[in-house]
């Protein structure tokens, strides 16, 4: 019992550790104060103000079409990938993952740099070559997510369904998808969560105009942040915490009541 | 095929996103835009949108934080930026450049509203004021709380090598403005090239280093106003911005002498747009469009229309305007040659190391 | 048949990876080795050399170090208690971990500033407790302490996925044969979650090296790492020909410390991170 | 008799409303082959798991040797199991999981050497000390974990279905090793499974369970030839259950037919279950037996033929050696020693309960 309530303990403190500075941060989208320091009352002001503002509606639009996009060409990309390493000869393979672990490995900011190095060398920098950089950022995510979940799958079965008349691709979706499905499902939304949070590629590789809401948190430090940016990440948060929490109250009704 | 619709669900929430988007892209093609480089949070949104709606031209603004950061981005040479608004030494530096090209100033009605001692001190990095336009001034300060320090004792740099203060002096984290002090107190000239001067003046920041609290980039204003330190090396304009906060909070330029700054447009070489370039300096230069940007910004305008127009109280407060006793001592940056900037940076990485 | 057909679905990534990966890599390649006339040199990558740039690259390897072992104290026991849950879908608890992040980093970062500043949340509790003011903003261990908040979950993950692969008769069996908490811990959990330590070790080392952005907002800017001299010479100095020479070095030093984890890695499968 | 080694008393174990043991009573006798015998979720495996100490129960005491090790860890019980998915370390050789259990005991290294030696060769391994876990087929993983737990010279070897995954041949080679191994080895083995010719070929004893009670134990000759009640007929290799009414002692009425038995003492018109083995049905000339019908199928089973008979309503299921063809009419004899009379259950749970030990 002892030893129960010390685990409880200990995750309790890593998880509020982890949570911490997200409870302040939600606590800064009530402040009446446009200050982070300065407490000024309660308000609710921030929360409507935030879809009114266009600059602050355009970055976060603009957020989410790149997180999205990224996300879904990367997983694309990706999955398909990971199923093309997996057959690969053993030298082929450890090539083709370090290669994918450049990226993961890279400082931020040189992967930022060399990208926009290439970028002028051929394109103009905008919209597009954000997302190309998000894209490449995410790849990694996806492969390494999708890859282990390739490996413990059966590749027999879908041999077996190749035997019995399948094509490829319907035994791809019939039976090697079901199997793949969580790690690409993961990979997508490690993709979406890594292309939200990231600044320093973004910031390199952005054009005129193309704001996220990283870059533009970025050039509001000095001037003080807009309270407004503290209730869209509230928000946003938000919509990530219910969506946990629809998941998991899902998981728990395919729960069995264990083996005995 | 349930599962392939899942997926694309989200690609196609991107895609029709991008479908809104696709009408402010669409612009890009129409020759009718300005592309508008700015520090963040430079210029009120409003006139913005009365360019836009007085002149029917669509503004692409982008926006960065350090006039390094902007050169980096600006030489990389992707986008063609139509007008740019950066610091005097980085003017200077991208003129020697030839990256900028003279400004046609005969075609503008409202260019006699700068005032001519502003555009004096321009000449230091645009000797014959035709690249560029002043759109802010100010200086380079001590930023203080009037709980813990007192006026007299901020009227000279040492107050910042004082140990008493300890963990309670805020620096800028940028090379050229923490050197000032150092420079100013040992008497050299903040543009000096000297070698043996720049070691002396490290000499003396390695000395400060243990009493630093902090090399703040950004924050010193919000850090200040939370009471988390007695004094900063700010710029007039954050100090503004934290007086606003903290009423306890007050700003001075010490005798030894400052820099002054002077933020100022200019058209790059490279633009593309050069007529609704010119046209918008000018609205800039309208009287009723300055105040906007001033009461927005609160930095000292070089419009003598706005200044003339101002209550008693603001036209003297020495936070926002310096008074020319202060202004003779302080000299605007000169853009330093290779060697030396190579020097800066070094110096400053050894400071940092320490 | 199909063999071959299939490896070609990594096309497409293919020519993603030369085009967006090894190409800018040659970018950085190329700056490293010419000086700003185009000439070839090698002086950018000597530049390591440098009394203040050893310092700085002995520095980040020190809190490197110190953020990974923390990193792997604090994970270890929790991915214990948390595998001893046995969530049916495990995707679950990684989404715990990765949640935070749907918060911006920046803003994070800045909130511990708050939290832990002069006159922050956490010295007025300890001040109202009576243990008085600690100084915990702007220095080293402000800066470790930001970079165990940041990668925390890197070690957390890896190792919760390999600890969750432990069958439980495995454990079963070898207190059937009597071994106890620890010797069971010592002989077979760690053995069986090396390979997610591992991963655990490198996704946490890595970052931590090169971070920048943590050492300058709760650094104080007064804790000058390798990343930090990188970003100083690609956003102040300008001189991106000796920032691209030390990010070669600094890219040396991940793979060298790579290398070395795998040696202990005998499944050679480091790379199943997650 | 041999003394009892492990005395069950009253373990009642559930997960939240499940309940899977209720007041189960049960003793192990020393060197005995016992087997917990029934179809799955019957508590065979959970009592096993108590035994092991992996489940602590809820109500009641587990006394081995004399001593209540209820409470006791898994580490710290003088027994051994041998588990289902073989639960060998993957992450050490063969040689290495062997000692693993005496290592910890701190044996010196000549004396785990000469063990290792001695345990391959007890389960026909030989020489294969130094191979990798994953090299090794089903049946020779699964002698590693038995060899991995007699080294210990546990008094009790608790085996969990270790026959489940392997193949039928392997099986049937591995019940002999399991039975040569218990002779020279001379220790109590307790064996779960819900394979009834494995609980037949190698018991002393066999308990069989269902639904957390146990419903009869005894040797297997015991249990085939006298099954206490219809569950156990019918889990205890085929048979014929068939309605039936109890007209007075000595006779009983099936499908209309009334036909002579020597039980006794069941009252009057008492309905109950009638169980006939298929090799005690013996297949005679039509009007020879007490009840005529058709062959409906025959298929041939090596040792014998599996004749199903459809005779007033029921198919009845015959084993002989004779050969008949579908279609024919025949009739149908059994010897009244060859029928079993047993009590109907009045509700499910009551089938459950009726025998409990």
């Amino acid at each position: 019992m002892v030893k129960k309530w010390s685990e409880r303990i200990y995750l309790g403190v890593i998880f509020l550790f982890l949570y911490l500075p997200i409870l302040v941060l939600i606590g800064l989208s009530f402040n009446n104060s446009r200050s982070r320091v300065v407490w000024g009352g309660f308000t609710l002001k921030w929360y409507a103000s935030c879809f009114t503002d266009e600059t602050i509606t355009g970055a976060f639009f603009t957020t989410l079409q790149i997180t999205l996009a990224a996300a879904v060409i990367s997983t694309l990309i990706g999955t398909l990938a990971a199923i093309g390493i997996s057959a690969m000869k053993r030298k082929n393979r450890s090539i083709m993952l370090g290669a994918t672990n450049i990226p993961l490995l890279n400082a931020d900011i040189v992967t930022g740099i060399s990208l926009m190095l290439l970028f002028v060398k051929f394109m103009n920098l905008g919209f597009v070559t954000v997302l190309i950089a998000h894209i490449t950022f995410d790849i990694p995510y996806v492969i390494l997510n999708v890859l282990p979940k390739l490996n413990q799958a059966n590749r027999s079965t879908y041999e077996a369904a190749l035997d019995l008349g399948a094509s490829p691709a319907y035994a791809f979706y019939k039976v090697t998808w079901p199997e793949i499905k969580p790690g690409v499902f993961s990979g997508f939304l490690m993709a979406v969560t890594m292309s939200l949070d990231d600044f320093s590629i973004t910031f390199f590789t952005k054009g005129a105009g193309v704001n996220t809401l990283s870059t533009m948190l970025y050039t509001e430090l000095r001037k003080g942040i807009r309270p407004e940016l503290y209730a869209l990440s509230t928000i946003l948060f938000l919509f990530a915490f219910l969506l946990l929490l629809v998941m998991n109250r899902r998981s728990d009704k395919q729960m069995t009541a264990g083996s005995f | 095929m349930k599962k392939f619709y899942m997926l694309s669900l989200p690609l196609a929430a991107a895609l029709f996103l991008g479908g809104c988007r696709g009408t402010a892209d669409a612009a890009d093609a129409d020759s009718n835009t300005l592309v508008v480089l700015n520090y963040g949070k430079y210029l009120e949104p409003s006139v913005i949108e009365q360019f836009e709606e007085e002149t029917g031209i669509k503004i692409k603004l982008e926006e960065y934080e350090s006039p390094e950061e902007m050169y980096t981005k600006f030489t990389a040479g992707s986008i063609s930026y139509d007008v740019v608004c950066t610091s005097d030494y980085m003017v200077e530096r991208l003129i020697s450049e030839g990256e900028v090209s003279p400004i046609d100033f005969s075609g503008f009605s409202n260019y006699q509203n700068l005032n001519p001692d502003i555009l004096e001190a321009s000449r230091i990095f645009d000797p014959e004021n035709q690249y560029s336009m002043p759109y802010f001034y100010g200086t380079l300060g001590i930023l203080y709380n009037t709980t813990m320090v007192s006026q007299e004792e901020t009227q000279s740099w040492n107050i910042l090598w004082d140990d008493t203060y300890r963990d309670s002096i805020i620096m800028q984290n940028s090379v050229r403005d923490t050197f000032v002090p150092a420079l100013r107190l040992l008497g050299y000239d903040i543009n000096t090239e000297d070698d043996r001067e720049l070691t002396d003046a490290l000499a003396l920041l390695i000395e400060q280093k243990p009493i630093v609290y902090a090399y703040y980039v950004d924050e010193t204003a919000d850090e200040m106003a939370a009471g988390n330190a007695a004094m900063a090396l700010v710029y007039s304009g954050e100090a503004a911005y934290a007086m606003e906060l903290n009423d306890d909070l007050s700003y001075s330029v010490p005798k030894e002498g400052s820099n002054l700054w002077i933020d100022s447009w200019f058209i790059p070489k490279r633009c593309t747009h050069r007529e609704n370039a010119e046209k918008f300096l000018d609205f800039l230069c309208r009287e009723d469009v300055a105040m906007a940007n001033f009461e927005y910004v609160c930095y000292a305008s070089p419009n003598q229309k706005v200044v003339d127009a101002l209550d008693e109280e603001v036209k003297n407060d020495p936070t926002i305007f310096p008074p020319d006793e202060i202004l003779e001592n302080c000299t605007v940056y000169k853009q330093l040659g290779i060697d030396t900037t190579e020097r800066y940076s070094y110096l400053w990485k050894t400071l940092k190391s320490e | 048949m199909y063999k071959l057909k299939k490896q070609f679905l990594a096309g497409p990534y293919f020519i993603w990876m030369i085009g967006f990966i090894l190409l800018p890599l040659a970018f950085i390649l190329y700056y490293a080795l010419t000086t700003a006339d185009g000439a070839f040199t090698f002086s950018n990558i000597a530049a390591i050399a440098d009394p203040v740039h050893v310092k700085s690259i002995v520095l980040s390897l020190k809190l490197g170090a110190i953020c990974t072992l923390v990193c792997l104290v604090l994970a270890y026991p929790l991915c214990m208690i948390l595998s001893s849950f046995r969530f049916r879908h495990q995707s679950f608890v990684v989404f715990l971990f990765i949640l935070p992040m749907w918060m911006n980093f920046m803003l994070r970062i800045l909130a511990w500033r708050l939290l832990l500043s002069n006159n922050g949340i956490v010295n007025s509790i300890l001040a109202a407790v009576g243990i008085g003011h600690i100084k915990m903003l702007n220095t080293q261990t402000a800066v470790v302490f930001g970079m165990v908040y940041d990668f925390l979950p890197f070690m957390i993950l890896p190792i919760y996925n390999s600890m969750v692969r432990i069958k439980p008769e495995t454990l079963e069996a070898a207190r059937d044969l009597g071994a106890g908490s620890f010797t069971v811990l010592v002989k077979i959990i760690f053995p069986l979650t090396l390979s997610g330590i591992i991963s655990g070790v490198i996704m946490v080392f890595v970052p931590a090296l090169t971070s920048f952005v943590i050492s300058d907002l709760l650094g104080g800017g007064k804790v000058l790492l390798i990343g930090n001299v990188i970003e100083q010479e690609f956003m102040q100095g300008t001189n991106w020909h000796l920032g691209s020479g030390l990010s070669v070095v600094l890219m040396l030093f991940v793979i060298a410390s790579m290398a070395l984890m795998n040696v202990f890695d005998k499944d050679g499968g480091g790379t199943a991170v997650w | 008799m041999k003394r009892k080694l492990i005395n069950l008393i009253g373990i009642t174990k559930s997960y939240g409303n499940n309940v899977i043991l209720d007041d189960l009573n049960l003793y192990i006798r020393e060197n005995e082959f016992i087997t917990l015998l029934g179809p799955s979720g019957c508590g065979k495996t959970t009592t096993l798991r108590i035994l092991g100490g992996f489940e602590t129960p809820d109500k009641g005491q587990v006394i081995f040797d004399d001593r209540d090790i209820t409470q006791l860890p898994p580490n710290m019980r003088d027994l051994n199991t041998v588990f289902q998915k073989y639960a060998l370390f993957p992450h050490m050789s063969i040689a290495e999981n062997i000692a693993f259990g005496l290592k910890i005991k701190k044996k010196s290294k000549a004396y785990i050497e000469d063990k290792i030696r001695y345990a391959l060769k007890l389960v026909n391994l030989e020489g294969f000390e130094h191979r990798s876990i994953d090299s090794l087929s089903g049946g020779q993983q699964q002698r590693i974990a038995i060899a991995r737990a007699i080294v210990n010279e546990p008094k009790v070897l608790l085996l969990d279905e270790p026959l489940g995954a392997l193949d039928l041949k392997l099986r049937q080679e591995m019940q002999y090793e399991l039975i040569r191994l218990k002779n020279e080895l001379g220790i109590t083995f307790v064996y779960v499974t819900h394979d009834q010719e494995e609980a037949l070929t190698m018991s002393d004893t066999i308990v069989v369970m269902n639904q957390g009670y146990i419903q009869q134990i005894g040797t297997p000759e015991m249990i085939y030839n006298e099954p206490v009640n219809a569950f156990v007929a019918d889990f205890i290799g085929d048979s014929n259950i068939i309605d039936g009414v109890m007209i007075q002692d000595k006779v009983v009425e099936i499908l209309g037919t009334k036909i002579p038995c020597v039980d006794e003492g069941f009252g009057e018109n008492t309905p109950v279950d009638v169980v006939i083995r298929p090799e005690d049905v013996e297949i005679v000339a039509p009007g020879e037996g007490f009840m005529d019908g058709v062959i409906t199928s025959v298929i041939f089973k090596g040792v014998h033929y599996e004749i199903e008979i459809l005779a007033n309503g029921y198919e009845w299921l015959a084993d002989t050696t004779q050969c008949y063809t579908a279609g024919t009419s025949v009739g149908i004899r059994v010897i009244p020693f060859n029928i079993q009379i047993m009590n109907k259950p009045e509700s499910e749970d009551e089938e459950a309960a009726e025998i409990d030990v």
